[in-house]
């Protein structure tokens, strides 16, 4: 049995930097938090550094709630990355 | 959350007729165009599915702190050209004070709980992500409350 | 001045058409109907001439001290059924903060120098004047300025 | 030559109590300020006594604008007799 990926999305200019809107991977070895799995993207490719370059310009929602570094996450979890917000 | 104007009035209608309104607070977003740099149009990009949680989370707070008879938010998404409107806040309370103080927490906390980003794109083609301003969070920080966290 | 219902969405886009505008801010004052004891309509009576005079003064005001891009007022006269709305302000600036501490400004100034008086007449055909309350006096205080003047 | 009547208005319960909504008198002698004139206007007739039974009730404007009890009246001006405005 394969325990469920997660699914990772990425909006406005963390999307265009990534040049992925969404994708799917198993949760990486030793990645339980949203922390970990920031510096798991960001050894990925270049789209993924320059995206991560700054990490105090990223937000992160875990299942659709606001998430901190040290929210965990689970197989199964949506998990996005985004800058701040500025609807309204 | 839509693509298509909305109607202020009819939506004001309805709260009207809520028993017991005495008065009905709102805020409506324009597109703004710089004079320094004048943008041909103003995109909307947004989260779909938290977007709806976090605007009917920030509703429900406010229905509950300011007593609230009724309550509005509807925010577009999408393309929008200049002088467009972008968002509307409606507050409906027996007493002014509630309804107004109501419509500026729901649209301070718009603007930093609920996952929209805007994008401006220029007359001359090029285009830019807005950023977040320090204003606006010192602006949701005074209703007290946690505040989206960074990573 | 008015005996006539309000267009809310023309009065919108007339301010809302004003160059770098970026919010507009807005009230509307609705005849509300204690359960306790329900009301058939309420009466405004106000001092013609004074009332354009007080209003101007109260734009003229509200529009320097928040830089407004534009304002308007509207306030009906005459009798209203329940559920009528009885004012309408408009504020639109450039940043919503402006544009929705000038509506907070107006209502509250409206409320304590303009010339009208309501009356409530009841259901079993009795009438007695709405009196003024204190609050609404602190309200209109916390701008600052002159207050209406005891005799 | 006669000097300018002054033209008194009253509005809301004043109206009702004084039975009056509009009346021009001679400014009476020794009159010259609000004050004066409630004085001289209380002891004209019933309505009026009970108009301005409670002064603290009571608010004025000069020529449209708000008054209290020093401020002057002259031949020609109009002068508004009211109870606090309840607007908005």
């Amino acid at each position: 049995m394969t325990a469920a990926p997660i699914t990772i999305l990425y909006f406005a200019w963390l999307r265009e930097r990534t040049g992925c809107a969404e994708e799917r991977v198993a949760l990486p070895d030793g990645v339980g938090n949203v922390g970990d799995l920031m510096a798991w993207l960001q050894a990925r490719d270049d789209g993924h550094r320059s995206a991560f370059a700054n990490p105090r310009l990223v937000r992160a929602a875990v299942n659709q709630d606001f998430a901190g570094p040290d929210t965990a996450i689970a197989p199964g979890d949506e998990i996005a990355f985004f800058p701040p917000v500025t609807g309204g | 959350m839509s693509e298509a104007e909305f109607d202020v009035a009819a939506e004001m209608g309805e709260l009207a007729n809520s028993g017991g309104v005495g008065g009905i607070g709102c805020f409506v977003g324009v597109v703004r165009s710089d004079v320094a740099r004048p943008i041909s149009a103003l995109e909307l990009e947004h989260y779909p599915g938290m977007t709806e949680r976090a605007i009917g989370r920030i509703v429900a707070q406010a229905e509950a702190r300011f007593g609230l008879l009724g309550c509005t938010v509807i925010h577009r998404v999408g393309r929008l050209p200049p002088g467009a409107r972008i968002v509307l806040v409606l507050a409906a309370s027996a007493h002014r004070a509630a309804s107004l103080e109501a419509t500026a927490f729901l649209i301070d906390w718009l603007k930093t709980r609920a996952p929209f980003w805007k994008r401006e794109v220029y007359l001359d083609g090029e285009a830019s992500w807005v950023l977040a301003l320090d204003e606006d969070e010192q602006a949701a920080a005074r209703w007290g409350g946690e505040v989206g966290a960074g990573v």
